[in-house]
């Protein structure tokens, strides 16, 4: 059982981990950072495999995995 | 009249060496001058020139030493660390009686410094950075139109003298856009360069091109051949423009960025009733020494405004002194320009106190 | 009427290019113009702004330390530039995407919904002009034509199209400004 | 439940200035969780480049010297020299490693410096604005080449790794990418293997990193690293081109 | 009788400077005579660099211009460039054009330039007084290397032909030796190959020339002869390693 | 007393950077300075410590960079050319404020130029070569002993400032051989550097070698560190000999090999009876500024005598003029060394025509 | 039936045609030229096959073959 | 007794030792001495020269234009200096290799067959020695002591052999001048 963490402030709203995935359970949200991106958040995070895929490829060191 | 239109300056430096009938650029990118290449990769195909993108600053000047050679207009832009690298080439430009335009986009500096406007390397640009006894025309524009007419003049004055000349712009006078007029396209009368390393051909005679000289006298003799033709420069090629300086108590000496604020400023001082010129060199070297110790003379206070720790005002002092007047600086240190208020301040207060 | 504007926001919100509208219609007009841009030191996407100066007589620096006129497209740029403005100035910030509310009372203040403006006129980018139209209105530098002719020019080919929807966004700036 | 993944020790706090999307930030992860997992982190110095991640000391989190355009190598080898215990890793572009600084990481590596060199190659001069690099791509618009790099005026992409393994000296040379998760795990043992090679005292390593440029790309970053995958892998093979340990078996 | 050997036109009356047994004049006049045969001295232009060849321009009958050390590539960029129908040619040494200059040779190489480079590799720096080369072999003793040129801190020597055969543009790249008639026969067919590979417009081509400095060597002519067979030719294996008309079959 | 052997100067500079306590040099072979890094090589493994003959000037100058922030005491030598290539980088260590020795024995100028002695590389030394606003603080033996102590003092200086030192020689200096003294092989206290990269180890804070800045403001504060250092220099390490000076009627202003030349020919003036003195820079930057105005003041006249077209006269005229006194210049332009007549022949003129 | 001939003047007395000589005729003489240089002679010239190898080899364009 | 010399040949004729060894034994006599070289533009085997100063006040300029002494030991080094030397002074010239006579007739002239002796004594290279030894007799500047001892140093280890065959040809370069 994992768990993703997304640290909003930080996304550039890239959308590199969306495209990874295997579960796409990461979508953009609607809302802007104060940087003025749109941020990547987990959606039914009970799906997550805790695969890393997103943290991996995410630039910026937004995402963290816990198990 | 031809149609006006909006230009960065960094184009205008590209165009205007277009209109001049240069042909050949070799360049290496650096802000805050990368219009200036990205300009000519784009222009050059269409005038049937050639642009190429050297793998670094000294072999684009190496590059344009081997086509200023062979004959053509050539030249080579780019910003103070990238110029530093070039002054071995310069100086073996100058050694050879090269004409070649070099363009330094000033940025401020030690070392990486930072991609602010600056003229903190006045003392390069004048004094020769590089090694030896040599000495370049160096014009200072301070206006896009201005980029435009002098790239002009730095083409001629390079091939009039076989000498390198610099324009040295800054990064605000690059990025900033003013509207400017295109000469029509003329077709120019280039001189005809016999030296140049074209083949022999029928010619009795090889062509060399060269700065060695191994014999001692030799080397003499080169130098003193080329402290003559910069006497001559000296006497022949000073540029200057002036603004109120007959009526002037107090006046403000300043290039390029800085004579354009010192303008606003002064101005403003004018409407405070204080009666204040501007002496702005556009040959920074040949320097108008002669008109300011003319002016000193006549008794009048001076104001060096600089985006530097202070590097013209030796020129002016050297110009001024002799006649027991004292120049005063302003000096802006590289990383900001300076606000028009501060320097209405230097102004005021020098024209009320007599110095800063 | 002459006038010193600072515009800023981050990258792609085409402040950029707003400026230079803005100076070049200035030119159509015989004035003397100036354009200066200046960029944060973040690679892209960071804050960006420009300086355009429009009056009758040659300008001399075109940097500018008191506008008269200061565009705020995002926080950090009312942040930054808000104290600048000369005392009487214009201040129009974009508050669709600026919830504060600027401090300075001295000044006149205009919110100005740019993005959500924008995407109702279905073309999201075009927030810039929604605000350009205002400052038109507000003041009077340059005319509404002379604008558009200029973006004949910026347009022509390939973005023909976007020209429309552009004048749209300019004229619902003018509108929301109106009268105020 | 404990952490599994996330910012490594070998990165400060400080955000990346990076453009959304660039791969930098990964690659600077790979390089900061090889200094972790090697514990070197305290004698650790790195050379920033002149380009985009000339700012990398507002990143890594060991000491840093900011080095002339294409001179790291250099700079890399007074460090070295003075400091033999110490493990010194220059990071740089390919307008910095390939164009202006070719003789330096040629001769750093013909030298056989006991250093690592992360080389970033994004086919493109990122910081000043998408300008042509000795990497673009034939046909590849940029600033520079805006009709697309021609062959016969312009020559053609250099491959760096296959250029330095005509040398003697090196001891580690490596090509990857890091346009998806699977690549970048084989990036990062590269890159650990290229540390590694130091705290053995062996030689020069050099890991050669495919990375994007969005920005000056013109593409959407997910764009970008299908365009290394189908555009740049073919003309830059992927691959371990030499291996110390390959050599000592 | 007629004259059957001597003097080419292309090389003036004056006398060489060059050392007793310096094989400099001899690679002098394999130039001097491809070019004759080629019936091209008066469209070439060549370029001397910095090093005992510095005052080439006393020797070849053409054109030349002395160029910055190490430049010579760029200068010749600059003429060819302008004077597409010209015959351009550099002639340099191992420290100019392997050390400094090695940065100026792989683009120009690279961009494909259309010029012909004589490349002179007497494995010392000769002008200077016989300072360590890039070419320079393992052990020998230089005035810089007084202990011989030891691997573990001054590297390798490189092979420079080896090198620039890892890229795509060069269409001529061969090494040849002037130690003997027989391979100076040899040498003169490779420089004159490489000349018309302008002729016909084809693109860059190199010849190394290994060669001696019997003065820096310490040696006698013949006894430098010697070395470059026995010592030199081992690390530095002869041969043509790319040749357009090859290609062309 | 220690023994007393002959050295060339170029040896001297060497061995002087090691009693000095340098153990890493970057060098890159030009005449007429080879026996510098020949030296070396020989002389630094007895040491322990590193000789790298790099791939160029630039490279070597970069080495130093590194091996400085790396907190060692690291010195390149080169002449004329070689420093022109090596301007970038020493802006970068005075942007970066790092310690280092940069050595010039100066050739014939411009371009390739030749191998005889010359001293037009002074604009380049002292008013900054490359780009930005630096200074560095200049040093000009006149005699191979003076070059033993000076290599030392180079290096304590660069370490107190932390900034790049030069030493300017030419050469002559470099290729002369005269007796020399050695000190005794002391270790020296080299002063603690917090500043070194050299790895974090238990610090809390990374340490970073660094002169870029982004932001204007940052790098405006930069520069007025680095010009309040320049000011402490100025103030703290004039360094100038003085020979005759005080009874003189004229004085002689000249440095290096000059200034030997300068010292035969006075004598000669002297017997003729001619009151003659003597000022020789020893720090070319800082400049005698103060003593030579201070002369000026008590009426005397002034002889510069260079080897360059006139370059240190800009200087002396800078000092002097305020005071309505100007300066005399007696150039020898590269190719040539002065001889005693000719430069006599200028000092009996001046001394009694009152000028040249 | 060749000759070959020697100009003394230019000659530096590297010996290197000595060396080549398939019939060894080649011979260093034992005056000095004006620059100081021993230089090379050719004795018993009817032997000359003019093979022109001490001219190839001649670092100094000494050496014309005559045939 | 102090001198200004210069002492001319080409590479490999040992001038330039000769005149290290001349300033060196200057020195161990605690005179103030000075040895500057010059080369021609040939590679090697060109011409060469020392100038070597040797006074009892410190030396100004090491270069020499008016020598009181000149050693040549080739032709083109007779015709470069012969003109140079100052009226009275002395002219050492390698008869052995220079068939011409000097012009002058205000120098004492002295004719040495160097190579011609140095080959009586077994070893071609030591004609530089032979004339060093005319030097000292003819000039009194240091003694032959000095200068022996100095040799020691100079051919101390490898080269321990070669210094009966120097001292030899210092001693039939002094015979040969002696009482002339
Ligand atoms: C001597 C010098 N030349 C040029 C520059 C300008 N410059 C800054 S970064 C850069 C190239 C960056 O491209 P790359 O090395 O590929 O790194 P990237 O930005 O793509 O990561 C250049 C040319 C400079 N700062 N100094
Ligand atoms: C910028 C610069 N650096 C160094 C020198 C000094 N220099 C002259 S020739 C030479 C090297 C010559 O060696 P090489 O290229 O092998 O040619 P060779 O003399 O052996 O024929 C050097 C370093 C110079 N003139 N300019
Ligand atoms: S990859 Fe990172 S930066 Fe990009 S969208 Fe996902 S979380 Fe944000
Ligand atoms: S410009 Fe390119 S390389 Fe630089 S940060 Fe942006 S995306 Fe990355
Ligand atoms: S030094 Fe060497 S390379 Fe130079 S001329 Fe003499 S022998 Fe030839
Ligand atoms: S041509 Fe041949 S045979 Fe005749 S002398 Fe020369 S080498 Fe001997």
């Amino acid at each position: 059982m994992a768990a993703v963490k997304f640290n909003a402030e930080r996304c550039k709203g890239c959308e590199l981990c969306v495209s990874v995935c295997p579960k796409q359970i990461v979508k953009m949200s609607e809302k802007f950072n104060s940087k003025g991106h749109r941020f990547a958040t987990v959606t039914e995070q009970e799906k997550c495999l805790g695969c890393a895929f997103c943290a991996r490829i995410c630039p910026d060191v937004v995402i963290e995995i816990y198990k | 009249m031809a149609e006006r239109l909006m230009m960065k300056g960094n184009e205008a430096i590209a165009e205007g060496a277009i209109q001049a009938g240069c042909r050949f650029f070799f360049g290496y990118p650096i802000t805050p001058q990368n219009e200036i290449p990205e300009y000519m990769s784009r222009r050059m195909p269409e005038v049937g020139g050639t642009f190429i993108q050297a793998e670094s600053e000294i072999s684009a000047i190496n590059m344009v030493y081997g086509a200023a050679g062979a004959g053509a207009r050539a030249m080579t832009s780019s910003s103070s660390p990238g110029i530093s690298l070039k002054l071995e080439g310069i100086s073996y430009l100058a050694g050879a009686e090269l004409p070649a335009v070099i363009v330094n986009v000033c940025r401020g500096g030690p070392g990486l410094g930072g991609l602010t406007p600056s003229q903190s390397d006045y003392f390069q640009a004048t004094k020769g950075g590089g090694h030896g006894d040599y000495r370049m025309i160096v014009l200072a524009p301070a206006s896009v139109q201005e980029i435009l007419d002098l790239m002009y003049e730095a083409f001629v004055l390079a091939d009039k003298y076989r000498n390198p000349v610099m324009v040295l712009a800054d990064g605000l006078l690059g990025q900033m856009m003013e509207p400017v007029t295109l000469k029509e396209f003329q077709d120019l009368k280039i001189p005809a360069k016999p030296w140049a390393t074209t083949g022999v051909g029928e010619n009795e005679r090889i062509r060399v091109i060269n700065s060695l000289s191994l014999q001692g006298e030799g080397l003499e003799l080169i130098n003193q051949r080329l402290q003559q033709k910069y006497q001559t420069m000296d006497q022949q090629e000073v540029r200057y423009e002036e603004d109120g300086t007959a009526e002037a108590d107090l006046i403000v000496v300043a290039y390029g960025t800085s004579a354009r604020v010192a303008k606003s400023a002064l101005d403003k001082a004018r409407l405070q009733g204080r009666k204040i010129g501007l002496l702005r060199p556009i040959t920074l070297w040949p320097f108008p020494t002669a008109r300011l110790r003319e002016l000193a003379e006549q008794g009048k206070k001076f104001l060096v405004i600089e985006m530097s720790a202070g590097q013209m005002i030796e020129d002016v002092r050297l110009a001024v002194e002799v006649t027991g007047v004292r120049a005063n600086l302003f000096a802006k240190l590289n990383g900001a320009i300076p606000s028009v208020n501060e320097v209405y301040q230097a102004i005021m207060t020098t024209a009320d106190k007599g110095e800063i | 009427m002459s006038l010193e504007a600072i515009l800023a926001g981050f990258g792609g919100q085409g402040v950029m290019l707003m400026g230079q509208i803005l100076a070049y219609a200035g030119m159509c007009e015989d004035k003397h113009v100036t354009w200066f841009p200046a960029y944060g030191p973040e690679m892209r996407g960071g804050t960006a702004n420009c300086s355009v100066v429009i009056s009758k007589i040659p300008v001399g620096s075109p940097v500018i330390s008191e506008p008269d006129l200061l565009v705020a497209m995002n926080r950090p740029s009312l942040e930054k530039f808000e104290k600048t403005v000369k005392p009487g100035g214009i201040l129009c910030y974009n508050s669709s995407l600026i919830e504060i509310k600027p401090e300075r009372n001295d000044l006149k203040v205009f919110a100005i919904p740019a993005n959500q403006i924008a995407t109702e006129l279905g073309n999201s980018r075009v927030g810039n002009m929604v605000v350009m139209g205002a400052i038109l209105e507000l003041t009077q530098v340059v005319k509404l034509e002379t604008v558009l002719k200029t973006l004949q020019k910026a347009f022509a080919g390939k973005k023909q199209n976007l020209i429309p929807v552009n004048q749209a966004a300019l004229e619902a700036g003018m509108k929301l400004v109106q009268g105020k | 439940m404990e952490r599994v993944f996330g910012k490594p020790a070998g990165l400060q706090e400080q955000e990346f200035h990076y453009c959304p999307g660039c791969t930098h930030g990964i690659i600077h992860r790979l390089v900061a969780e090889s200094i972790d997992e090697l514990e070197v982190r305290k004698r650790t110095v790195g050379i920033a480049p002149v380009g985009c991640s000339v700012t990398a000391y507002n990143y890594f989190n060991c000491d840093v010297q900011q080095a002339a355009h294409g001179r790291a190598p250099a700079v890399a080898t007074g460090i070295k020299r003075v400091l033999p215990e110490n493990i010194v890793f220059t990071y740089q572009g390919d307008g910095d490693l390939a164009s202006i600084g070719i003789a330096e990481i040629i001769h750093a590596a013909n030298r056989g410096e006991k250093i690592t060199v992360i080389f970033v190659n994004n086919a493109v001069y990122g910081m000043t604005g998408g300008q042509m690099a000795p990497t673009t791509l034939l046909g590849q618009k940029t600033t520079t080449s805006p009709f697309g790099r021609d062959a016969e005026s312009m020559g053609y992409p250099i491959k760096v790794v296959e250029l330095l393994n005509t040398l003697t000296a090196p001891v580690f040379l490596a090509r990857v990418s890091v346009h998806d998760p699977k690549q970048i795990v084989k990036a990062k043992a590269a890159i650990k293997k290229a540390f590694s090679a130091q705290v053995v005292e062996k030689g020069f390593a050099l890991v050669e990193v495919l990375s994007t440029c969005p920005t000056n790309w013109g593409m959407a970053p997910v764009e970008a690293m299908k365009w290394v995958e189908n555009q740049m892998i073919p003309q830059f093979p992927l691959g371990i081109l030499r291996d110390f340990e390959e050599v000592a078996r």
